[in-house]
């Protein structure tokens, strides 16, 4: 388990590393400014000074980008059955479920913190907005394409709707709706730092805009980086997951 | 002001305090400093308010407090007045500074130094209608042709990164965009609004509330006023201690900033005026009818309602 | 039980099955035999309930079931296993879909069928042959009275082949169920049923349909048997005209 | 042809129709002011008056979505393969997709300016990055879940890697492709709108923040709307290839 | 041409065949038989260098081609028709791979095999043995040398069977290839081939291989004649032992 992780990993790491490497001889080779791009050294001694303020910016983002990740999850999931289970809801709202990747932020923001508040509700729904569209498409998408033998067959058995559903429709989606949960987990983590910008005391975002107005670059960076490697963790959980779930679809492939 | 309901507060010494919001235009900064200042002082629990300062981001502080989903906040004219025009309810209280400190920031090498000069150069634009308008009042009294500015349309970029590429000189406040430069070594020629045109001195930022605010309850917009004036008018004495104020609270501000930038604005707080925060019915009025002529704001507005010195502390 | 009148069914422009009547009676082992393409899977789908006949009705114990589904039990032609399931899921799944599922009896059968050792392997760890060995079982475990087999036999050896259908007829005997058994096989078909139903083609009708006289219980001696022969040679009689 | 149309929007087109009616209802019974959330009838007088100058915005918007879409489709589909063919490169290249999915804008665009200058190639990069993504991600899922009978066949009949790619995998992967392709092109517009913020001269999102900052909200919508238009014909245009493309699923499948 | 030295393939703890040798001569037509499961599709994938054997090494015309792809022509167990080809198009898909295109020769055999009138229809407008016929065409249609055929003809009904049978020997004939094919028909193995191998299971290996004395060209009496029902149970008590 052990040295195969070592073995599944040492390239990547290898390649960041060495872009960073890169960035940092390039940085110091053009001399480029610190305000502009911050050579990855910089930006390590920034994170170092900068961390015991920066830990209570970072938990509150997680858990806002977990708990959006999750609620978007869960109605994307429900919106791809309802749509799948009812052709004419599908027909009807489907034009919504566009629309609402078409709303802006400086239009939804207000109306949102003016509804809602300054709470945590309307970043939900910005970060749901932005996690259950991927989601809905790729298990809409997975639904459909169930192998037509295996309809054939549940249906000659007289199994029902719900059956054919939760029997074969849906294991035959979760290859898909992987694939829209990766996409979404990705960009949980920046719909969070965006929601942030609604207005947040707290969060990698206020962080982030904070440095930004007073043109601390570096800092800015240690965000970013951040954001980058939560995201990246939550890729590979959702990668592990998936593992767990399709482990049929590994098994004794080894050819 | 002494409203004695209690809306639910959970800190238990400020249990008879009236909850109040406060929502800042953009990130925390030395335009900020009195309400910061009234805040650690206790001038406002002095007055029996407790004050939450909101970051509201992305949405508009003009329609927040229209909305009444903030109690006050920092507004400026410009904008008050075109919200007015567009029916927001809103009322300026105190303008926080007496002088329009906005102007064309260019780099020294540049050698921009009147609106004569800005012929034949890229001006780094946000876009809007006033800005070409304010441009062209500028150059007409200039007597140059605005015709002959290049427009570079910039969006969110930064002032440091404009003028790093292809853009000559672009608007900024020098309180803090000026004083950023100042830190790194950049040497900027400005061109103040101000200077060169009555009408473009008008008041940003100012402290703001709803027009229901005001009708509902004047006492607490009085306490409100009251106990920020108090903290500006710490801040014009006490540059150092006020600036060391807002760190404080805004650890993720760059000190060095705030320092230089507290004291370059202090003093600009008050200026010539006699009291702080009064504001000139003669200046709103000109600005207005600028907007008016230049067609950016569509409806006249009623100057008398846009703003009062009647809650500032009578001197 | 199932009694279809005058089923007609098209594709398009193609007409598949003309005018088809037929009768399988309670406990009734009734086969169906008929060229490559003739139109007997898509019967099975009419009788299912999946595909509406053009023309026709189609009653089962006296009640119409035209277009109506779950009253079969049924056996594809192509194996159709879940691949995320295990074997033994597998064989369960017509189970589950009534409500009670039977995991002895499953891993009883399973063993019968020489498939013990796969209990717990995925569809594509098995053979053609044993594919269509778990498809088999898990029609016999599905509860309905009646069962419809699309060529369940056909990717078997013979041994394998004789073994399964002696052990077909033992169950059919304890359990008095209803089999309509679609075959390419005229040994077969002789060998299990009560009544072979012989299609003819382009469109499919009814050719004629044979009772099959041979006692029950029969074992494998019968297939030597010279009367056996002779019904055989009948019956290719039949098709070849 | 023309009746099929009919029998197919009526639903969508009525829906919408009520949710505008009840819009209208809502903003006049609560007397909701304008600048906070005008009455449907409020943006269809402003968009009679904003026309004339709309329309370059409009024009400006378009050609950047479809231009970047197209770049991203391009981009992505040829992420995926190379990912898909070689899977030592997707080891190694893998985290930096996803955080090209993390680079926030503030930060993003000082460096695209200062790289590219104020002009089209930053804000289609913007696009590009945005539109990339879903694509790559649903078509690596389609790849991969290739039936494992037909790969047996095509391996065993010898097939080059490249055959059993343009031959299988990629034919095979051409549903789950749209999936990607539908996400992509709803965020392309969105994607647009924002990168204007980059500057740009004329576009829907210089449109909209010059309306926003000047509070007419009414004209704010106006350009919503009309992003939302475009963004619906984007997805129904994607639903009509997709319907060419995978025809043989429909045909013969009206039981 | 074809030559197996000592083949072994275990899968886990499994073994499935153990060292299996065997040979094809140059144009020669070799049946394999044995049980459902016994490990003949997987004796296909070791040849068609899909597999890696445990041991042995496979040969093709002297050059070692274990594990190896490319040499032969195949028709799996399963038809393994792509859903998004018409008929034409499936058929089509051998020579695709190596290049060369000739319609009108498998449009000629695709109304051979009785499927004139579904040329464009797609696979899932097919009953099941319409399907074996597709994929049986796309192998014939694939220009190597050494076809390995996988039951292709268990779906089809006897007639449309023994016309099949009579075709791909007058192909055969014709155009010399070597065949290797899996059957579970003792008389579909004995009317085709010169040579029989009959497996024996668990782990298989090779039981016997029996050389089919009859002459060519055959005709379907042969099926009928004393000499062949001889053969015939002389292969039965074989795999019986
Ligand atoms: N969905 C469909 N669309 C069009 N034609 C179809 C469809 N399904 C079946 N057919 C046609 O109907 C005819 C009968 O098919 P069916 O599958 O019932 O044959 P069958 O008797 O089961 O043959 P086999 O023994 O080969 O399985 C065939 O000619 C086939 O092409
Ligand atoms: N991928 C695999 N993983 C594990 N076991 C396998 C795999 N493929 C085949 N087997 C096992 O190998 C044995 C032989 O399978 P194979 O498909 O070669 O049989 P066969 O002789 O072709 O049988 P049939 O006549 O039923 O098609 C079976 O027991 C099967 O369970
Ligand atoms: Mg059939
Ligand atoms: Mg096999």
């Amino acid at each position: 388990m052990k040295t195969s992780l070592v073995k599944k990993t040492w390239r990547p790491f290898l390649a960041i590393m060495l872009f960073i490497g890169l960035w940092e001889v390039a940085t110091r080779l053009f001399s480029i400014e610190e305000w502009l791009l911050p050579a990855p050294s910089d930006i390590v001694m920034e994170a170092k000074n900068v961390i015991p303020t920066f830990l209570p910016h970072l938990g509150s983002t997680v858990k806002l980008s977990v708990s959006g990740f999750l609620i978007g999850t869960t109605v994307g999931l429900g919106v791809a059955t309802i749509l799948h289970l009812m052709p004419k809801v599908r027909e009807t709202f489907f034009p919504f479920i566009i629309i609402s990747q078409n709303m802006p932020i400086i239009v939804l923001a207000p109306l949102l913190v003016i509804w809602f508040g300054f709470n945590a509700l309307p970043k939900l729904i910005i970060i749901t907005l932005a996690c259950f569209f991927p989601i809905a498409v790729s298990a809409l998408g997975g639904f459909t394409q169930t192998n037509r033998e295996l309809v054939h067959y549940m249906k000659m058995m007289g199994a029902s709707k719900a059956q054919l559903f939760w029997k074969l429709e849906l294991p035959h989606a979760v290859p898909s709706i992987f694939s829209g949960l990766k996409i979404a987990g990705t960009y949980s983590v920046m719909a969070a730092v965006v929601s942030e910008w609604l207005g947040a005391q707290k969060g990698i975002g206020v962080f982030m805009t904070l440095a930004a107005s007073s043109y601390r670059t570096s800092r800015v960076f240690v965000a970013i980086i951040v954001a980058m490697v939560i995201s990246l963790a939550f890729y590979g959980l959702i990668l592990l997951l998936e593992r767990f779930f399709i482990r049929w679809q590994q098994k004794g492939e080894k050819t | 002001g002494q409203s004695n309901e209690n809306k639910g507060n959970n800190e238990d010494n400020n249990a008879d305090l009236t909850p109040v919001t406060f929502a800042l235009d953009w990130t925390p900064n030395t335009n900020h400093t009195g309400i910061y200042v009234a805040k650690e002082k206790g001038y406002f629990e002095e007055q029996g308010l407790d004050v939450e300062i909101l970051l509201p981001g992305e949405v508009g502080v003009n329609q927040l407090l229209a909305a009444e989903r903030a109690d006050f906040g920092i507004s400026y004219q410009e904008g008050l007045t075109q919200a007015r025009s567009e029916g927001l309810p809103l009322v300026s209280i105190a303008a926080v500074l007496q002088h329009n400190t906005a102007g064309y920031a260019s780099p020294v090498e540049k050698g921009i130094t009147s609106p004569k000069d800005f012929e034949g150069k890229k001006f780094g634009a946000y876009g809007s209608d006033l800005e070409k308008a304010m441009m062209k009042t500028l150059m007409e009294n200039d007597n140059a042709d605005v015709e002959e500015v290049d427009y570079i349309t910039t969006g969110d970029s930064d002032f440091f990164v404009a003028v790093e590429r292809d853009v000559d000189f672009s608007l900024v406040f020098y309180g803090w965009t000026g004083i950023e430069a100042e830190l790194r070594g950049v040497d900027l020629n400005m061109v103040y609004l101000a200077d060169f045109s009555d009408e473009l001195d008008y008041y940003t930022p100012i402290i703001a509330t709803s027009e229901e605010m005001i009708s509902t309850d004047p006492e607490l917009v009085k306490a409100f006023t009251h106990a920020a004036v108090k903290g500006y008018e710490f801040a014009v004495e006490h540059p150092e201690d006020a600036a060391q104020i807002l760190i404080d609270h805004v650890p993720d501000l760059d000190p060095d900033l705030v320092k230089r930038s507290q004291d370059w604005i202090s003093p600009r707080y008050q200026d010539d005026a006699d009291q702080f925060g009064t504001q000139e019915q003669e200046r709103w009025q000109k600005f207005a009818d600028f907007l008016l002529e230049y067609e950016i704001i569509d409806e006249p507005v009623d100057i008398e309602q846009a703003f009062t010195n009647e809650f500032l502390p009578k001197k | 039980m199932l009694e279809l009148r005058n089923v007609s069914k098209s594709f398009g422009q193609k007409q598949v099955l003309q005018e088809i009547s037929l009768h399988v009676a309670n406990g009734e082992f009734v086969s169906l035999i008929g060229p490559s393409g003739s139109g007997k899977s898509t019967l099975f789908s009419l009788i299912g309930g999946l595909l509406a006949p053009d023309a026709g009705d189609i009653y089962l114990n006296g009640e119409e079931i035209t277009n109506k589904r779950g009253f079969i039990s049924y056996m594809p032609q192509q194996a159709s296993l879940f691949p995320w399931r295990t074997v033994i899921k597998n064989v369960l799944l017509g189970q589950e879909l009534q409500g009670k599922k039977d995991h002895k009896r499953a891993e009883a059968m399973l063993e019968r069928a020489g498939l013990g050792d796969v209990i717990h392997a995925y569809p594509h760890e098995l053979s053609g042959g044993m594919k269509q060995r778990v498809a088999f079982i898990r029609a016999l475990l599905s509860p309905q009275s009646l069962m419809l087999l699309d060529e369940p036999f056909s990717a078997l050896d013979e041994f394998t082949r004789t073994d399964m259908q002696k052990w077909l007829l033992s169950i059919w005997e304890d359990y008095e169920q209803s089999i309509l058994f679609i075959t390419h096989s005229i040994d077969e078909a002789l060998f299990l049923s009560d009544k072979i139903i012989i299609l003819s083609v382009n469109p499919a009708g009814i050719k004629e349909v044979i009772k099959v006289p041979f006692n029950r219980p029969r074992d494998g001696d019968l297939l030597l048997s010279e009367e056996f022969l002779q019904w055989k040679k009948k019956i290719i009689d039949v098709i070849q005209v």
